[in-house]
């Protein structure tokens, strides 16, 4: 009970926002559907705006980041956009060319 | 009812928001079904903006549900239904790779939360919270001004003289947010371009 | 959007997907019956249209080798049950034709009065029909309004309201009721002006416009080449109505009257009424240009029906009775196609001297305009489909017989 | 906050029981009336569903020269949806066999916690909201845009084709349609410097020569453009791809029976009225009247501005509110008949064609309206809205950046940045004294 009657201080933020991240890279790391790995990257992406924003919270701090904590996170979100679409192309030009969105399978580089 | 009265509504939702947030992720990761995997990053996503309002950005909440749920994350699905072979929905993972990746993220994990607890102003809760002014949470429009024009927050308190404000252009994110812009608008024609097929042809095999 | 390709093999498609096979049908609210079409489609572009037929046959013309060519009338009713009238109509002019018979001339008018209106009750479903296939209700409900009030005159006429049996050989089971003249006038009165507002809830709508012109072209040399008939083939700018061009025993009804095909002819429809501009949009052959002409079909066939009631009026004579049950069909064949709403429909029998046919057949004008769909509906969008499936304004009952 | 419910109306009522134990700020106070909020925007949707759908076919019927229901519930049938409810709880709850069952049993709710989620941000008068939230009209347009989910999901998870297609033909449209749609709402945004939907509401009390719809040519049209894409944005014929009958027998519902295909109708409803109520407040007043009766210029009963920051409770006050809520609700409900109206009169377009409407006419309309309205405040045009210009509501609340002087000073937000850097003494005053 003492977690629920204690008010919120940055750390359980940061906690969440670990989690996050954590749960991203296994995502990346372990999925094979390109798209999968795309989802990764918008948790670990998530779990770094929940930080941004938490440090820039007056609720959570008196001494806090302010309006950049916000406007960070702000970026980040577009950012996110941005690179979903290119990536979301790229696995569509992926799928077209190879019939698949395996990324095991783009390996057309590999000497 | 004392118990009752001893909780802290905003603890309570705090943990309501991140269990969803963190129950949603951890179900991402698990689920092996890529479809399944966009619902739950959808509540997860969604989960999170409740953590956003509840830390008073209400602004970048409604954002997160406006550009990440409703935007990219309906972009993240229509890629998948395009893409929706039956073999590819579900793709599984081997053993060997989910120990590695167990590693990694436990220890990854371990050492974020680590670095997490080491600061101790971050553990000290803010107890001076509801001194905050409505207005200096709540408002959105202080972002509009920080992105245009001024940083309120920088700004001298009411009581003490405006001594040292913020220099005109300085610290103000007008620059960034063209650039981002910009950036967003170069980004989705570059997508659209790419994601466009080529020309079929069936009668030059070299073309298709 | 590239809507349209002349070879959808060969497309710069916006993203690549995998084509998709969709049955559409058997039961699908908009394939009018029992119709199924098995669409390929590249995402929401199809490229090719199968039908399948079949699901409403009941052997109708095998039936009619055993029954007597009036015991045959109400099978005759149930092909093209939206215009039962019609379908007598053919049956009939086919079996008097195999006996030389001689119809009476005020049965011929009668006949002129009676399938005209059939011609308008068969179009009113048609029109709103077509409304609920692009989507919208009210037209539809606005139609059967004015056609519930027709099937109320061949009730009185009859005693049905969907298959009647009221044509037979020889003439008509029945004369034409006390006043009910009177009461077909009042109702063309009223339903006048109605078709202005079916004009303005369709055909010059700006939605109805854009889902229609352009939309499932049919050239006019298809249209000969598919063998499509009726409002298939005058809205492809072909001026040809068996009313006028059939045979004679057919046109013989028509002797005297007044009316004109319709049909585009030298890049104008007749000018006997005020009707809705032709919107530029809207390509010789088209989906809009299909129902357009049924439109003023409905028109024209108002003024039919007025000047058959002022014949049928001052002709003295007989209303022509049935020929009997019983009578022995001359050894030999007959075929006649007669101008049904949907097209020509054409009836054949062959007789070996007794009182019941050897053969039956039936040329069904909509089996003929729907084998046309699927090259319609080729590099078209699957909301297309419903269009020209519409447009060409099938009853499967026929098709299926 | 002079809410329709708020703690210390209940602890007031408590009071009358001889309960005076209980403080104004109790939480007991604080969690019944979150609750009987929660209970009565359930209701708005629920309710209001039932009472549309009856009116759908009520409307529909007229339109088509018919009666509608009649007989369910004495006269009118106005018990029929009732009916048709319990029709469709007692209905088998088919799960099609290729289904991904978990999604296809989520997909209801999804659209319909989406469209429900919209109310908690939508004032329905004076303050009384469920949260007010500061960007609350951004908040919306983002939850609304979160029902095509649950149609997506919908249409994946049934396993039939015809679903999917739906699916596809929402998310394609939807998401399009938001883009002109956000730009027709900052439009009300820019001209009252706030996305507080309160505020805006707020910014037009006074005779309807207040209304935002008169505030320009720009701001009358970018009204039409707003509707047709919160109509397109429901999913509301002419725009009703998804669910197409003609096309795709159902579209995503295909396949859903019995109470979660009663949950897609729900949303929409709601959805319809949430966008129209939207309207409402943007475009016309919302709950301020064309003549404000209980207005400082008639009655004098409503809250003033004082009493608001005090959040006193006063009956005069709460009837004003009360009678501002059946305003702001007839409106929305007018918005919601149209929507009828149209459904009932014009044919479907085609999925091209949607997108066509939207990306080459209702962008650039509502483009050149947002450049259109930005000049003509700019340029401090003449107005409409000038006329009887509302002195007590037309500054802008909270942040005690009061007196935006009557149409003098350009955008609030302007007149306020200007304000604050003046009294900061940094930022050149030349921007403001250009004025």
């Amino acid at each position: 009970m003492d977690l629920l009657t204690q008010p919120v201080s940055v750390s359980h933020y940061l906690v969440v926002g670990a989690v996050l991240f954590v749960c991203g890279v296994v995502c990346m790391a372990t999925k094979r559907n390109a798209l999968g790995v795309l989802m990764g990257i918008e948790l670990v992406l998530n779990g770094a705006n929940l930080n941004f924003v938490a440090f820039g919270s007056r609720i959570l701090r008196s001494d806090s980041l302010g309006m950049d904590g916000q406007l960070m996170a702000l970026f980040v979100i577009v950012l996110a956009a941005a690179e979903a679409a290119v990536a979301l192309a790229i696995a569509l030009n992926f799928y077209n060319n190879h019939a698949s969105i395996d990324v095991d399978h783009a390996d057309d580089l590999k000497g | 009812m004392m118990l009752l009265a001893a909780i802290q509504w905003h603890t309570f939702f705090f943990l309501l928001f991140s269990l969803l947030t963190c129950g949603f992720a951890l179900a991402v990761v698990f689920s092996s079904n890529v479809v399944r995997m966009a619902f739950f990053l959808t509540i997860s996503l969604g989960a999170a903006a409740g953590l956003f309002f509840l830390a008073g950005a209400e602004f970048v909440g409604a954002m997160q549900f406006m550009i990440y749920v409703g935007g990219t994350l309906v972009l993240l699905i229509f890629g998948v239904m395009l893409t929706a072979h039956e073999r590819f929905i579900s793709m599984k993972t081997k053993a060997g790779e989910w120990v590695m990746a167990a590693f990694l993220g436990g220890g990854l994990f371990l050492l974020l939360v680590r670095a997490t607890l080491m600061v101790p102003q971050w553990n000290a809760p803010n107890l001076q919270r509801d001194q905050v002014a409505q207005s200096e949470v709540h408002d959105s429009a202080a972002i509009g001004a920080a992105v245009s024009a001024y940083r309120a927050d920088s700004l001298p308190s009411s009581s003490a003289p405006p001594a040292a404000a913020v220099p005109a252009g300085k610290s103000v994110y007008l620059l960034p947010f063209e650039i981002v812009s910009v950036h967003l608008l170069v980004v989705l024609i570059g997508a659209g371009y790419l994601a466009r097929a080529k020309k079929r042809n069936p009668g030059n095999a070299w073309q298709a | 959007m590239a809507t349209y390709t002349d070879d959808p093999r060969i497309v710069e498609f916006d993203v690549r997907t995998d084509e998709m096979l969709v049955n559409m049908g058997p039961q699908h609210p908009s394939t009018h019956g029992v119709l199924r079409l098995v669409l390929r489609t590249d995402g929401e572009i199809v490229s090719e249209v199968q039908c399948h037929l079949g699901y409403l046959h009941r052997c109708a013309e095998k039936i009619g080798e055993n029954l007597t060519p009036r015991q045959w009338i109400p099978y005759t009713d149930r092909m093209d049950y939206l215009a039962a009238m019609n379908m007598n109509l053919g049956w009939s002019l086919a079996v008097e034709k195999l006996l030389k018979y001689e119809l009476p001339p005020k049965a011929k008018h009668l006949r002129v009065i009676i399938a005209e209106l059939g011609r308008i009750a068969s179009h009113l479903v048609g029109m709103g029909a077509y409304g609920l296939d692009l989507g919208t209700f009210s037209p539809f409900l606005y139609a059967f309004r004015e056609r519930e009030k027709l099937l109320d005159l061949f009730e009185e006429v009859c005693g049905a309201r969907l298959t009647y049996s009221y044509l037979t050989p020889g003439g008509a089971t029945a004369d034409l009721p006390q006043g009910w003249l009177q009461k077909v006038e009042a109702f063309l009165k009223q339903f006048e002006p109605v078709i202005a507002e079916y004009h303005a809830l369709l055909t010059t709508n700006s939605i109805f416009i854009k889902r229609t012109c352009g939309i499932g072209v049919l050239p006019p040399e298809m249209a000969i080449n598919y063998g499509c008939t009726g409002p298939m083939l005058r809205g492809s700018g072909i001026d040809h109505d068996l009313r006028r061009d059939g045979e004679a025993r057919y046109t013989d009804m028509y002797d005297g009257y007044a009316f004109e095909v319709i049909a585009q002819k030298n890049g104008s429809y007749p000018r006997d009424h005020v009707y809705p501009a032709v919107p530029p949009e809207a390509v010789l052959g088209d989906c809009w240009h299909r129902f357009y002409v049924r439109m003023l079909e409905v028109v024209q066939a108002i003024d039919l029906v007025r000047q058959g009631m002022e014949r049928y009026s001052t002709t003295p004579g007989d209303w022509g009775q049935p020929i009997k049950l019983s009578t022995k069909l001359p050894k030999g064949e007959a075929y006649l196609e007669t101008e049904c709403p949907r097209g020509q429909m054409g009836f054949y029998l062959v007789s070996d001297g007794s009182a019941i046919p050897w053969r039956v057949r039936a040329r069904s004008s909509c089996f003929c305009n729907l084998s046309v769909a699927s090259e319609l509906c080729h590099g078209c969008l699957i909301a297309d489909v419903p269009a020209i499936i519409g447009s060409v304004d099938i009853v499967m009952g026929e098709i299926d017989r | 906050m002079a809410e329709f419910i708020n703690s210390r109306l209940i602890s007031t009522l408590l009071g009358w029981f001889n309960v005076d134990a209980l403080p104004a700020d109790h939480w007991l106070g604080f969690v019944l009336a979150g609750l009987v909020h929660t209970v009565l925007v359930i209701h708005v949707v629920a309710v209001g569903a039932l009472v549309f759908i009856w009116m759908e076919r009520k409307v529909s019927g007229r339109i088509q020269d018919r009666l509608g229901p009649t007989r369910v519930g004495g006269k009118f049938g106005w018990l029929q949806t009732l009916a048709d409810g319990l029709k469709l709880i007692t209905k088998e709850d088919i799960t099609p066999a290729n289904a991904d069952a978990l999604l296809f049993k989520l997909a209801p709710y999804v659209s319909f916690a989406a469209s429900f989620a919209g109310y908690l941000a939508l004032p329905f008068s004076d303050g009384w909201v469920g949260h007010q939230v500061n960007c609350g009209i951004f908040f919306i347009i983002a939850i609304v845009g979160m029902e095509v989910f649950g149609v997506i999901l919908a249409g994946y998870a049934s396993g039939s084709k015809w679903s999917l297609f739906g699916g596809m033909r929402e998310a394609a449209q939807v998401v399009s349609y938001e883009v002109p749609m956000g730009m027709c709402v900052l439009i009300p945004v820019v001209i009252c410097g706030s996305m507080d939907l309160i505020t805006i509401g707020q910014m037009q009390a006074g005779f309807f020569t207040n209304w935002i719809l008169f505030h320009d040519p720009f701001a009358f049209v970018v009204f039409w453009v707003y509707f047709t894409c919160a109509t397109a944005s429901v999913n509301r014929a002419p725009f009703d791809l998804a669910e197409a009958e003609s096309e795709l027998v159902a579209g995503f519902h295909t396949e859903y029976s019995g109470l979660r295909w009663s949950f897609f109708f729900m949303a929409e409803y709601g959805s319809m009225f949430l966008v129209s109520g939207l309207a409402a407040i943007l475009f016309f007043g919302g709950w301020n009247g064309p003549i404000p009766i209980f207005g400082p210029e008639i009655l004098n009963l409503a809250y003033t501005d004082a009493e608001i920051a005090a959040g006193t409770f006063r009956l005069g006050g709460y009837i004003a509110n009360l009678a501002g809520c059946v305003n702001f609700i007839g409106k929305a409900v007018t918005g919601v008949t149209v929507m009828m109206w149209i459904r009932w009169t014009l044919p479907r377009l085609r999925i091209d064609q949607v997108m066509t409407t939207c990306l080459k006419y209702c962008v650039p309309l509502g483009a050149v309206c947002f450049v259109g309205v930005v000049g003509w405040q700019w340029a401090q045009l003449w107005s409409p809205n000038d006329l009887h210009p509302q002195q007590a509501r037309i500054s802008v609340r909270e942040r005690g950046l009061i007196d935006r002087p009557v149409r003098t000073e350009g955008m609030a937000r302007r007149a306020e940045v200007v304000k604050k850097a003046a009294w900061a003494g940094s930022v050149p005053v030349q921007a403001g004294e250009t004025r």
